[in-house]
């Protein structure tokens, strides 16, 4: 069995991949995919540290992982729901060209 | 390989590997002769013989198919997307023959015992939509698109209520575990009435329901627009053929056997004898004879029954199974909370008949639609 | 077993407020919901008045009062209060009777009047004001509803407001009566000011109990009179009695309601509520206070009645009647005989009611002609109303022993004869009395007898929602009379809570062959003179200024409007000169200056201020530019930023432990 | 044994994730996201926590990735053109990562072993769900709801 520390590189990893998806691909959904490693990064975390804790102990971070995929389904929801009326109303999902906020 | 005992990982591949080929095995011994036995039955309700050439009553005929898809040239469109083109049909085998896993087939003869079997049965079932959307995209092609967009959708509207149907049964038993579902329903009370949930009110409701379900799932008549013929060619398998296309055929024939064995799992006791005497007979037998019964049924809708409009299809799942389906969940609570007895069952009876004489009122379709009048030239 | 009412007397008056403001929501086309709301209402009334009198005929004496604080201010709270006793009781019994009465006739009378449910809303509010100003415990909550009621009246008696006349006459109404409960109001501040609390009973220390009233002292005869003058701009006393006839222009049930019934007799039932205020140190029982009622009364009384032969409006003439007869009971009330005073109220409630509505069934079958040289012969034609109405008569002149009117007016000339002060009044009552039978005779026969004129050609009788009520009524008259008579007091007793006992020898006495004496005189003058009446008045043909003088209300309203109003407008005119040229000009010089104030700042202003700011507004406006080129409207940039920044939190997170 | 499968699945998911991020076709991007999360699950398998596995599978395959591969459908004539890839994002993320590991590696509880573990039975997490957890539970049914309709009026056509 691996451990801790080696398991929280890996879940770092996943985030900064998460991080990269939704830095530099232009592509909205691209965004939310990204959003949603991050987010699953995340619920690796809980879970390792549930894991690695001296046992016995309560599995909150299995409630909150539970939770947390919970969340980021509804999550999605929106955001793709986001995408496609953004896309009817600007006919792109560029995000490059969606800047009506530009100041 | 000190002291004669193999490392227990090697044990554990092993016995793994064991569970696959038995699996393997029998299911595809089963889809073929599923295969044969559909067409003769058809035929023999359509008037006429089935295939009867090949071999003794034509039993042989899956073989000679077999082979005939063996041997066929495996075209893959121009512009389609070559991976996943190759991957769907692949993946959905794979799934389908995963959802296998976590049956039991007789008294301690469950491939994996997974503590969330249930669960695991519909996560990867799920998965199934995926590959039917991977099929339809990747051949590039409006027929297979569309194929695969009806399937997905009417897979997903019947995936809630085929889930909800369960949860009753894991309401009142406790458990995702599908052993522990069975052990529950081992009982006999008076010796030969069996303690199957298909024999109370909400068991025998959502059992109806599950059924029908299973039928949308598996894209069988009368649900399956995804290939109708007439209108898009095969759907999803239009640009397949040899035995990629023999793949999906087996997919969906043992998703269909996955279905029921869940069904009779939940429902109808698992491996118990239907009265207590009959105890002695193998375990396995009363599986694969109430699975046989089951197909039965599958094939004589089949016969039976013309096809469905998509839209209909989808408007029954939103307005009726899905309520009828939370009604079940209600009349299970009702039943545990009056005592799990006679009481019991007639309230639960009573709440799924209110409900479902409200829905019928509701959704009562002769107020919508006149009755077709034909005009005729005289 | 109906403790719950006598603790809860509120009731009482809410169920008719009720009512009327569920007809109010119900709106003006529900007009047959509104005559029931109403008429359930009143009927609730009722019933509960009933309830709550049958406790009080069984203990002599009988009160229970609830009060309760309403507001505190400082370290003294303000309390008000119900209270019921045999006075209230009686009184709510009357008000709610011929209220009914008086709504169920105008479900008829009213039928084609196209605000058919606002009128009934007003009556039921008017009704339940009535009945709190008869349960309020409470000098102010009297007060309250006592103006409450004076908003009803003017409401109802300005019903038709698309007539100026009964528009004047509502103002006329509000204003008078105002005059007077200015005096009312003053007198209460200063008994607040004096006793400290408005509760009548209070357990002994309500302004009506032994020590309050010692604690006045001195100025108790200053308060009485304070108080006397709302009575008297209420129940028409002789100054303030003007608004009485002029309110006529009211529908009649109206007029029933209000002049006969209730509202007048408010005056009244104040000045036997707060009678132990009127009779603080009493001499044998005469203070300057009830002296100044007593010859109010008289005066007034005495006016009215001669004013009253001199009229040939029908409802004019019994509002006269009404105000003489108010002079009557106040007049009683002066000299003493409360009960004498309360029992007449209560009798003239009944049969006055009755012959408004009897006028109100004349009125309605001449087709709304109100003028009695119009009328005539009516006797045939309109049976039942007439029959009603001569017991109506019969009772208003006082006849004895079988009608009510007689007893009560009897007890009153006998409490009067025995007025230490002066014999003046009695004999004055006498000649009321013998005016009294001569006018209503004189009406009688104008409207019933004789040959019929212009107006009664076409009369018809009234239909039964408005002759029933006639016939209770006169029912009523009459079997009131049964509790009135000396021979067995049984309302006497009651008020007083003296045990009555039967005495047959009581039922002959001098006073009842006197006022028999003067009544046949009135009568029988009143039918000599108007047995060939017609067109033209007799009274009129041998002394026509005398008529004129009476037919013209003794010129009072004229001289009113030469002094009183005339004063009024001067002050008007003056104080609107003053205003005009003395405190605009003021005003004009003050804008003045600020005007230049002004022009001198708004120099600076655009000199200093201005400039700064504009300056000041460049250069956010450039600072904001700069600042809004860092601002892409890239999601990815803000993304990105934050993901630096939480690196950098990591890495001073780390980076310190 | 459980140390190869961690490898192998490590491997898996994070090449798998990699793909996802940068592969040019939008629709492979999001069937190598499906597997990354089979990957993920496959963890949760590894490390006890089974339902959790299941649910991840359950809702990222069964939904979110059809959800995805759905939006990419109606929004396919878009699906080309988009392109373009900003080397920003990469030194950003390379930064953070860089960060993390030295945080992580800076930080002193790492050493813990995995102790032995008794495995986390459905009914268990049931309980939980249904005593300690039960105000979030419902607060996540609330969000759903919201969600569910909120998605439902976004998509709604636009009246024009």
């Amino acid at each position: 069995m691996p451990t801790l520390s080696i398991l929280l590189v890996v879940s770092a990893a996943l985030f900064c991949i998460g991080l990269l998806a939704a830095l530099s691909r232009r592509h909205a959904i691209f965004i939310l995919i990204g959003i949603e490693m991050m987010l699953a990064a995340a619920n690796l975390n809980f879970i390792a540290f549930w894991r690695f804790a001296p046992q016995p102990a309560q599995p909150t971070g299995v409630m909150v992982a539970i939770f947390a995929i919970a969340i980021a389904a509804a999550e999605a929801a929106v955001g793709l729901a986001m995408v496609i009326a953004v896309y009817r109303h600007f006919r792109t999902t560029n995000v490059d060209q969606l800047d009506q906020l530009k100041g | 390989m000190l002291n004669g005992r193999a490392p227990d990982w090697l044990i554990q591949i092993a016995s793994s590997l064991i569970n696959i080929a038995a699996l393997l095995g029998v299911f595809l011994t089963l889809f073929a002769l599923i295969s044969v036995l559909e067409r003769k039955i058809l035929g023999r309700m359509q008037n006429r013989y089935g295939p009867n050439r090949v071999g003794p009553f034509g039993l042989f005929q899956p073989v000679a198919d077999g082979i005939k898809m063996l041997i066929k040239e495996d075209i893959v469109p121009a512009r389609a997307d070559k991976i996943v083109h190759f991957l769907a049909p692949v993946l959905i085998a794979a799934a389908a023959i995963l959802t296998l896993g976590v049956i039991p087939y007789g008294r301690n003869m469950t491939p994996f015992t997974i503590d969330g079997g249930i669960l695991f049965f519909f996560a990867v079932g799920s998965a199934t939509e995926l590959m039917v959307f991977m099929a339809g995209w990747g051949s590039n092609n409006k027929y297979s698109m569309l194929g695969a967009m009806r399937a997905i959708a009417q897979m997903i509207s019947y995936e809630l209520p085929l889930i909800i149907t369960v949860l009753p049964v894991v309401m009142i038993v406790g458990s995702l575990n599908p052993d522990k579902i069975v052990d529950v329903q081992g009982n006999y009370s008076l010796g030969f009435v069996p303690h199957w949930f298909v024999f109370t009110p909400w068991g025998a409701t959502a059992f109806i329901l599950f059924f029908v379900s299973g039928l949308v799932e598996s894209n069988r008549t009368p649900f399956d627009v995804p290939e109708g013929e007439s209108e898009i060619v095969a759907g999803h398998m239009t640009e397949y053929s040899g035995f990629k296309y023999a793949t999906f055929f087996m997919a969906e024939y043992i998703g269909m056997f996955a279905i029921s064995g869940l069904g009779l799992t939940l429902f109808l006791g698992g491996w118990h004898a239907p009265v207590h005497f009959l105890e002695f007979i193998p375990s396995y037998v009363w599986f694969f004879v109430k699975l046989s019964i089951l197909l039965f049924v599958y094939i004589w809708l089949r016969g039976t029954l013309p096809r469905t409009r998509i839209d209909q299809i989808l408007n029954f799942a939103w307005k009726f199974m899905l309520p009828m389906a939370f009604t079940c969940v209600i009349a299970a609570a009702v039943w545990h909370y009056t005592g799990r007895g006679l009481r019991g069952w007639l309230w639960s009876l009573a709440v799924i008949a209110i409900v479902y004489v409200t829905l019928s009122t509701l959704l009562d379709t002769r107020r919508k639609f006149a009755p077709r009048t034909y005009r005729f030239a005289e | 077993m109906n403790s719950w009412i006598t603790s809860n007397v509120w009731l009482i008056p809410a169920a008719p407020i009720v009512a009327a403001l569920l007809i109010l929501a119900f709106g003006k086309a529900a007009r047959r919901e509104a005559a029931a709301f109403a008429v359930i209402g009143q009927l609730a009334a009722l019933t509960m008045s009933i309830l709550a009198f049958v406790p009080t005929l069984h203990s002599h004496g009988f009160r229970t009062v609830q009060n309760f604080t309403w507001f505190t201010f400082g370290e003294q709270s303000l309390r008000i209060g119900f209270v019921l006793d045999p006075l209230a009781a009686a009184m709510m019994l009357m008000i709610a009777l011929v209220g009914l009465c008086i709504f169920i006739f105008s479900i008829g009378y009213m039928a084609e009047d196209k605000n058919f449910s606002r009128f009934f809303a007003y009556l039921s509010f008017f009704s339940g004001s009535m009945l709190g100003v008869v349960v309020a415990n409470s000098l102010l909550l009297l007060f309250v509803f006592w103006e409450l009621v004076g908003l009803a009246s003017y409401l109802l008696i300005g019903f038709w407001i698309d007539r100026p006349s009964a528009a004047a006459a509502a103002k006329k109404a509000f204003i008078t009566t105002r005059i007077g409960d200015m005096g009312f109001f003053l007198g209460i501040l200063w008994l607040y000011h004096q006793s400290g609390t408005l509760l009548f009973y209070d357990g002994g220390h309500g302004c009506l109990e032994s020590v309050a009233l010692s604690a006045i002292g001195s100025s108790v005869t200053l308060v009485a009179l304070l108080i006397f003058c709302g009575a008297a701009g209420k129940s028409g006393q002789f100054p303030l009695h003007v608004w009485l006839p002029d309110a006529m222009e009211g529908p009649t049930p109206v007029s029933a309601l209000i002049h006969a019934a209730t509202m007048v007799a408010a005056g009244v039932f104040l000045v036997a509520r707060v009678y132990p205020i009127f009779s603080v140190g009493a001499v044998n029982g005469v203070t300057p206070s009830l002296t100044v009622v007593v010859w109010i009364g008289v005066v007034t009384g005495l006016m009215a009645a001669l004013i009253a032969v001199a009229q040939f409006d029908i409802k004019r003439i019994l509002a006269y009647s009404t105000v003489s007869q108010l002079g009557l009971m106040m007049v009683s009330l002066g000299v003493g005989g409360v009960t004498a005073g309360i029992m007449h109220l209560l009798a003239h409630g009944f049969f006055k009611a009755l012959l408004f509505l009897g006028a109100g069934s004349v009125i309605h079958g001449c087709h709304h002609e109100q003028d009695i040289r119009k009328m005539g012969g009516l006797r045939r034609l309109m049976p039942v109303t007439f029959g009603t109405y001569a017991v109506g008569m019969m009772a208003l002149s006082g006849v004895p022993f079988f009608f009510s009117g007689g007893w009560t007016k009897e007890e009153i000339l006998h409490a009067t004869s025995h007025w230490p002060r002066s014999h003046l009044p009695y004999y004055l009552m006498m000649i009321g009395v013998v005016l009294t039978a001569l006018y209503m005779t004189r009406q009688v026969i104008y409207v019933f007898f004789g040959n019929r004129r212009a107006a009664s050609e076409h009369a018809h009788e009234s239909p039964g929602v408005m002759t029933l009520p006639l016939i209770v009524l006169a029912v009523c008259a009459i079997l009131f009379s049964v509790v009135l008579t000396p021979a067995w007091p049984g309302l006497e007793s009651y008020l007083t809570g003296h045990p009555a006992d039967f005495d047959p020898h009581l039922l002959i006495q001098p006073m009842i062959i006197v006022s028999l004496a003067l009544v046949g005189a009135g009568i029988s003058l009143g039918i000599w003179m108007y047995r060939r009446a017609d067109g033209i008045d007799p009274l009129q043909q041998t002394q026509p200024a005398l008529f004129r003088f009476l037919e013209n209300k003794m010129w009072i309203d004229e001289i009113y409007d030469r002094t009183v109003i005339a004063l009024a407008a001067l002050a008007a005119r003056l104080s609107d000169w003053m205003d005009r040229y003395i405190w605009d000009g003021l005003v004009r010089g003050v804008a003045a200056i600020g005007q230049f104030l002004a022009k001198l700042t708004t120099g600076a202003d655009e000199r200093v201020i201005n400039a700064g700011v504009d300056e000041g507004t460049v250069g956010a406006h450039g600072f904001g530019r700069l600042m809004s080129r860092r601002h892409s409207g890239q999601i990815q940039t803000y993304l990105g930023a934050i993901a630096l920044g939480m690196l950098a939190l990591i890495l001073l997170y780390a980076w310190l432990g | 044994m459980s140390s190869v499968a961690f490898v192998i699945i490590a491997v898996l998911t994070l090449s798998a994730a990699l793909a996802a991020a940068t592969l040019q076709k939008l629709m492979h991007a999001a069937l190598s996201f499906a597997v990354m999360f089979v990957g993920i699950s496959a963890f949760f398998f590894l490390f006890g926590a089974e339902f959790v596995g299941l649910v991840q599978i359950f809702v990222y395959i069964g939904a979110v990735a059809v959800l995805i591969v759905f939006t990419i459908l109606l929004t396919r004539y878009d699906v080309g053109k988009v392109r373009g890839f900003s080397w920003g994002g990469v030194v950003v993320a390379i930064a953070v990562f860089g960060g993390l590991v030295w945080a992580i590696s800076k930080t002193k509880l790492v050493s813990v072993a995995p102790s032995q573990v008794e495995p986390l039975t459905v009914q268990r997490i049931g309980e939980l769900l249904m005593t300690n957890y039960v105000w979030p539970l419902q607060c996540v049914g609330v969000l759903l709801t919201a969600a569910l309709i909120g998605a439902l009026i976004l998509v709604m056509e636009e009246k024009s």
